[in-house]
């Protein structure tokens, strides 16, 4: 029971940096209908960021905070400079333009900050609590309530600001939403910032488990794309909820299964998910209009 | 005169919603039927239960006497007999125009997988029928000379052509048309409630019709069926239905610059 | 003589004469000719994925794992069997055709993005059994390919191995241009350009999703097929997501919906990094060739979004109406 | 447009007869070109005063952080050999290719190494995937092949022109199962692996070592846990290694997946000797672990077929501060790279003058070679083991609290 406790907190902790990921993915789909490959190099980069800063300062809020500086630089040029001129361009090519970004991104990474990879430290560094005998780390807890405060302010904003709504609208219908005055051009630049911001916010946070460098975001970058499948594309709830699931669950099949077939069983289930859901666990299914 | 299709007591409603509720309608073969009603009146609905996008919560759907439509796929529909067009013309933008037309004879063009992709004589003979069946309705329709543009970049009246043509190359016993006038001016109408009368005297088809211009439902149609809230609400002739006080309330009353 | 030159399938048999001859002809570095077997196995490939996605509009991020299935299968069966090269190559097709078949259903469930997701999930969960199941793929190790032999002749000369690859090609490109201009094509691009009105048609989208994510399947095993022949070497870490990414890069680039076009890009792709890689004053830069490729591609899709084989077409179209940009200037809201 | 004529059948059917013309024309031109090359094999590469080698490798991509610092060893050598003017008068000028770790990429280097550059010898080929592609071109070719960059086993059963140095990762599993049972009289052990060609070979050299020494017993199937190198959470395989209870760990991963393990070990105050892969025996490896890991990390132990002494690696140290002074990064890489370089040059050095392949080939089978930083690597009679002896060495603080590693044991082999 002890070692089921551990591997669910465990799973709920890489969970949440799915989570966190995916939100960014889903946030960039709903508004500009695209799906950001680039979202996990975009994040890499500005861990970079982080740990440049970092060992200069050796202060870690200034790391920190100077990594969303710079996600939110990164995400507005990104849509600016490359998606916003193809904004015309079909759904296919959309997505092949943020392929391409991945090369760039990581090409330039290791330009600039060459191929090694380097240690980077939690957020918290205190001691280890015990409930019973499971163990818990300060740093899990913060993870996992950092990503619950950001998913809960965004959820909030989306709801009840000005901007939210604005979000929103042009994520139910673009035309419409332009007619009705929104300024769908800034509401494109501020979804990619927010979603290169939570990115960043996902990269920074699991630099001490995967260390940085240029392929740190791998995993997760894949793992948040099934998080925003499973939960489904159509709602923000969604994501996080299917970013948790897929932390826990990796875990489970890995210690109760097989840690050999666990990649497949896991992406086995999820296409099981999608043939039963074909819109995620959250997606609602329409009657399609004739 | 033999019905060729009966609805009976077809019902649907989405998300609670009704949509179309208990409605019955028979349409003899060889006429031409009107399904005319206000806007949200449900008359699309209809047409999709009949061509099988929907399908309906109950009701029976019976074609040619003894087919039961609902044990058939969409893709079937084309099999039986029965063909429709689209409210918003929905053409393949990326085939001329006249693959357009050829897609219309898709279940009746013969030939394997393997014959296509070898490219054998009975498929090249059966590319050339379908071509020559293709050119001689573009002629019909007077469309000639636009084969192989691009079907999608053609003005909106001719678009409605192409589709037209299109559903007369399946060879069907029943033609459904979604609002064929839409987004037409006065002498396209005109040209095309002639073109109606002429399809059905030259092909023999039963044309069913959604229209809101009632200048054309009253000129083509032999009899008229009238729905709101997804009620029928009067059956008839056009002289009927123009006289029919229930209906002037729901429809015409309230809309009288349609008859200016 | 002009009707000749407009008949698309002399055309293809004329271009595949040429650049078979090319070799033959001409004295080529022996890596240089790899290369060149290279790009036509992934034109191959590239012309299966381009039925998928440009004709039949559904997006695959595994097909990488089906070339893969293909290379393993003829590996195994040439070498554990001594299966003859030509009925392996079949089998090599045949086999990941009917596991496409598989995939081909849940496309009949998804859409778009997830359709997309789905796909990557079962391209990454074949790769992950390509390293689990050992007796078949003898895992890290990785699986060798013989030599292939055809009637008694070794295709040990690159030379030989390209005529062999440009005949397969050609064939397959005859075969899919046949395919596309009769009704199985247009089934699938109606399917592509409005579902309803192909259903209202006649066309079976059951049908026609399973057909062209079995040919897509098929030609990307055959590729295989012919890339573990060449290099006659495969192991599970190459048919990762990264090719499933340049299978679609080469499509788009190419062109969608174009066969010339599944070529070029297939080329494009191939070639522009060994290329970007031999200059020399960007050696010194890391991954150069990388972000070369990178801003290749996202140029390629901002500036000729109707792909490299459409370039003149666009062009000629730009100057009849110059008034009208090729991409039009997003509307501020 | 559609008018196929029978026109592309015929043509077709010329197609297939030009094939056929031009495949027996293709005959004739490659007997000839095999002549040419006859003539020229006698010292492919070498002239008077140089000589030309090749080495393939990663050098972009994923994997850059191990191709970039080990051809920087391999070059920081040959250049400081070269500035000593050469060997016999004849300075070494190395072609470096990358392959991206792939094997079509290899291919395609190494046929340009053998075919266009025409090198001598190809020295340090770097990466499983592709030295394992080549191998039959190296066979074929009988080209040198000195040094491969890749701990699979077979390299040491390829062929005569085949010289490996690095030990295999098989060979290295089954010397831990000996110092597991001799150093640390293990009776329960538990082996965490990384999922690819290295940790499987390890894994499975470490059980048949426990075979040979008739210790089957220590290491039960459950005792075998795979990770995956870019696994972001450790949970599960450091609960399932704990729940075991071992007296030993062996941990049979990279750099990247061994870091994310000891970290786990740390959070869960799993305190219990391990042994690792002489692939993180090095100091970077050290400064990427301890930070996450003060505690366990003086629990580990690591193979070692280099000697790490500070006064053995100062040639290394002095060359890489001359030729590459921005590199801050000297490891296990660098110092595999400097050994493929150091290695191929004694052989250099034995073959004199007689620079023909089979001389080269012939010097080589004569060498013993023990001054560099390899402890002995030694071809005499037809061995093709590489490196065998290793030496354990032990994660510890030294006087300022920095942490080094300690060599605990001799160099020894398997029996």
């Amino acid at each position: 029971m002890v070692e089921f406790f551990q591997n669910v907190i465990a799973g709920l902790e890489t969970g949440s940096l799915y989570a966190l990921a995916a939100l960014g993915l889903v946030l960039i789909y709903r508004t500009s209908d695209v799906i950001n490959f680039a979202q996990g190099e975009m994040a890499m980069f500005s861990s970079f960021i982080a740990f440049t800063l970092f060992q200069q300062t050796m202060s870690y809020p200034v790391a920190f905070l100077g990594a969303i500086v710079f996600a939110v630089v990164l995400g507005f040029l990104v849509e600016r400079i490359f998606i916003r001129p193809a904004s015309k361009a079909t759904l296919v090519s959309k997505m092949i333009i943020t392929l391409g970004l991945i090369m760039i991104f990581n090409g330039l990474a290791s330009a600039i900050f060459g191929i090694d990879m380097h240690p980077f430290r939690k957020a918290l560094t205190m001691d280890n609590m015990t409930i019973g005998e499971v163990i818990i780390q300060p740093n899990a807890i913060f993870i996992i309530s950092i990503t619950l405060v950001i998913m809960a302010i965004l959820f909030y904003m989306i709801k009840n600001t000005l901007m939210g709504i604005a979000i929103r609208a042009t994520a139910q219908n673009e035309t419409t939403a332009k007619l009705m005055g929104v300024p769908v051009s800034k509401v494109y630049s501020l979804s990619w910032i927010i979603a290169t911001v939570l990115g960043a916010i996902a990269g920074v946070l699991i630099a001490p488990t995967t260390n940085v460098s240029t392929t740190m975001m791998a995993e997760v970058h894949l793992k948040s794309f099934i998080a925003a499948v499973l939960g489904g594309f159509g709602s923000f709830v969604g994501p996080v909820v299917g970013g948790f699931v897929i932390g826990v669950f990796d875990n489970l099949v890995g210690y109760y299964i097989s840690l050999q077939w666990k990649t497949v069983i896991v992406y086995a289930l999820l296409i099981i998910i999608l043939i039963v859901k074909p819109t995620g666990l959250f997606g609602k299914v329409h009657r399609k209009k004739v | 005169m033999e019905p060729i299709l009966q609805v009976e007591n077809l019902s649907i409603s989405f998300g609670g919603l009704k949509a179309i509720d208990d409605l019955s309608l028979s349409v003899e073969k060889g006429s031409i039927y009107g399904l005319i009603g206000p806007n949200g009146a449900g008359k699309t609905t209809v047409f999709n239960c009949i061509s099988r996008f929907y399908t309906a919560d109950q009701g029976k759907l019976t074609f040619q006497g003894n087919v039961n439509l609902l044990n058939y796929k969409v893709h079937q529909m084309v099999d039986i007999g029965l063909v429709r067009t689209f409210q918003n013309v929905e053409l393949f933008k990326n085939l001329t125009v006249l693959e357009n037309l050829i897609i219309g004879q898709h279940s009746m063009t013969k030939g394997g997988f393997f014959a296509q992709g070898l490219r054998l004589p009975s498929v090249k003979r059966e590319e050339k029928r379908i071509r020559d069946k293709a050119l001689e309705i573009m002629d019909f329709l007077g469309i000639r000379g636009i084969e192989h543009l691009p079907g999608a970049a053609q003005p909106y009246g001719v678009m409605k052509l192409i589709e037209l043509g299109r559903a007369l190359m399946s060879d069907p016993k029943m033609i459904i048309l979604d609002e064929p006038a839409a987004g037409m001016n006065h002498s396209e109408t005109q040209t095309l409630t002639d073109l109606i009368k002429k399809i059905r005297d030259k092909f023999e088809v039963t044309i069913l019709l959604v229209e809101h211009d009632m200048n054309l439902v009253m000129e083509v149609c032999e009899k008229i069926c009238v729905i709101n809230f997804g009620k029928k609400i009067a059956e008839g002739t056009p002289n009927e239905i123009q006289n029919h006080p229930a209906v002037q309330e729901a429809y015409l009353g309230k809309e009288d610059e349609v008859h200016a | 003589m002009k009707g000749i030159l407009q008949n698309k399938p002399f055309l293809y048999i004329l271009t595949g004469l040429i650049v078979a001859m090319i070799p033959l002809v001409t004295d080529m570095d022996r890596s240089t000719l790899t290369m060149l077997n290279l790009i036509v196995i992934y034109a191959i490939v590239a012309i299966g994925f381009n039925i998928l996605l440009g004709y039949a509009g559904q997006i695959s991020l595994g097909h990488a794992a089906f070339m893969g299935l293909g290379a393993y299968i003829s590996a195994y069966f040439t070498s554990n069997f001594e299966l003859p090269f030509l009925a392996s190559l079949l089998l090599a097709g045949v086999i990941p055709m009917v596991v496409g078949l598989i995939l081909g259903l849940v496309a009949l469930r998804l859409e778009g993005h997830y359709l997309a997701i789905a796909t990557l999930g079962f391209g990454v969960a074949l790769q992950q059994t390509f390293k689990e199941w050992i007796g078949f793929t003898n895992g890290f190790s990785g699986a060798r390919a013989v030599t292939p032999e055809i009637f008694g002749f070794a295709l040990r000369e690159r030379e030989h191995f390209f005529v062999l690859v440009v005949i397969v090609c050609v064939l397959l490109i005859l075969f899919a241009h046949n395919l596309l201009s009769s009704k199985t094509g247009r089934a699938l691009i109606a399917m592509r350009d409005s579902e309803h009105a192909a259903q209202a048609m006649g066309v079976s989208l059951f049908k026609y999703k399973l057909i062209a994510f079995a040919l897509s399947t098929f030609y990307a095993g055959i590729g295989g097929s012919l890339y573990v022949h060449l290099i006659r070497f495969t192991e599970p870490n190459q048919w990762g997501i990264d090719v499933s990414l340049n299978l679609l890069a080469m499509v788009v680039i190419g062109g969608l919906a174009s066969i010339p076009g599944s070529v070029l890009g297939a080329a494009f792709i191939v070639f522009i990094p060994e290329f970007v890689k031999d200059i020399e004053w960007l050696q010194n830069i890391k991954n150069v060739a990388s972000i070369f490729t990178g801003v290749a591609l996202v140029l390629v899709i901002l500036f000729f979004p109707y792909g490299l084989a459409r370039i003149s077409t666009q062009i000629k179209a730009s100057l009849l109406k110059r008034q009208k940009q090729p991409i039009p200037k997003e509307m501020e809201g | 447009m559609r008018n196929y004529s029978k026109k592309g059948l015929s043509l077709a059917f010329i197609f297939v007869l030009l094939f056929s013309m031009t495949a027996c024309s293709g005959e004739k031109s490659t007997s000839g070109k095999a002549k040419e090359k006859e003539k020229v094999e006698l010292a492919q590469g070498v002239t008077k005063d140089s000589v030309k080698i090749g080495t393939i490798g990663v050098q972009s991509g994923a994997l850059a952080f191990i191709g970039t610092p080990y051809f920087e060893g391999m070059e920081a050598y040959l250049n400081k050999v070269n500035d000593d003017g050469g060997v016999n008068g004849r300075k070494i000028e190395l072609v470096k290719k990358d392959d991206e770790f792939k094997p079509d990429k290899a291919v395609q280097a190494m046929e340009s190494l053998v075919y266009d550059d025409k090198v001598f010898a190809v020295v340090g080929q770097l990466g499983t995937p592709g030295v394992m592609a080549t191998e039959s071109i190296v066979k074929d070719e009988g080209i040198p092949a000195v040094y491969f960059g890749s701990g699979a086993k077979q390299l040491t059963k390829s062929g005569e022109n085949f010289f490996p140095v690095q030990p295999n990762y098989y060979y290295e599993g089954k010397l831990m199962a000996k110092y597991a049972v001799e150093e640390f009289k293990a009776k329960n052990v538990v082996v965490i692996y990384q999922n690819d060609d290295v940790g499987r070979d390890g894994v499975e050299g470490f059980a048949e070592g426990l075979k040979e020494l008739g210790k089957s017993g220590l290491l039960k199937e459950e005792g075998k846990l795979a990770v995956g190198a870019a696994d972001t959470d450790f949970t599960v395989p450091v609960q399932k290694a704990k729940s075991l209870n071992p007296d030993v760990v062996i941990v049979y991963s990279l750099a990247g997946a061994t870091t994310g393990i000891l970290k786990e070990f740390e959070k869960v105050n799993f305190n219990v000797p391990m042994i690792t892969t002489y692939s993180n025996a090095d100091a970077s490896f050290l400064a990427l672990a301890a930070p996450g890991a003060p505690n366990v990390i003086e629990n580990l132990h690591v193979m070692g077929w280099v000697d790490a002494k500070p006064e053995k690696l100062k040639p290394l140290m002095d060359a890489m501060a001359k030729y590459f002074p921005n590199q801050k990064v000297i490891n296990a890489y660098t110092m595999a790279g400097w050994v493929a370089a150091e290695t191929f040059v004694a052989g250099l050095k034995e073959a004199g003058d007689n620079l023909s392949w089979e001389g080269y080939i012939k010097a080589m089978n004569g060498l013993t070679f023990t001054d560099g930083l390899a402890p002995e690597i030694s071809y005499v009679k037809g061995k093709r083991e590489g490196v065998t002896k290793m030496a354990l060495s032990k994660v510890t603080k030294n006087d300022k609290g920095a942490f080094i590693f300690e060599l605990k044991t001799d160099y020894t082999e398997f029996k």
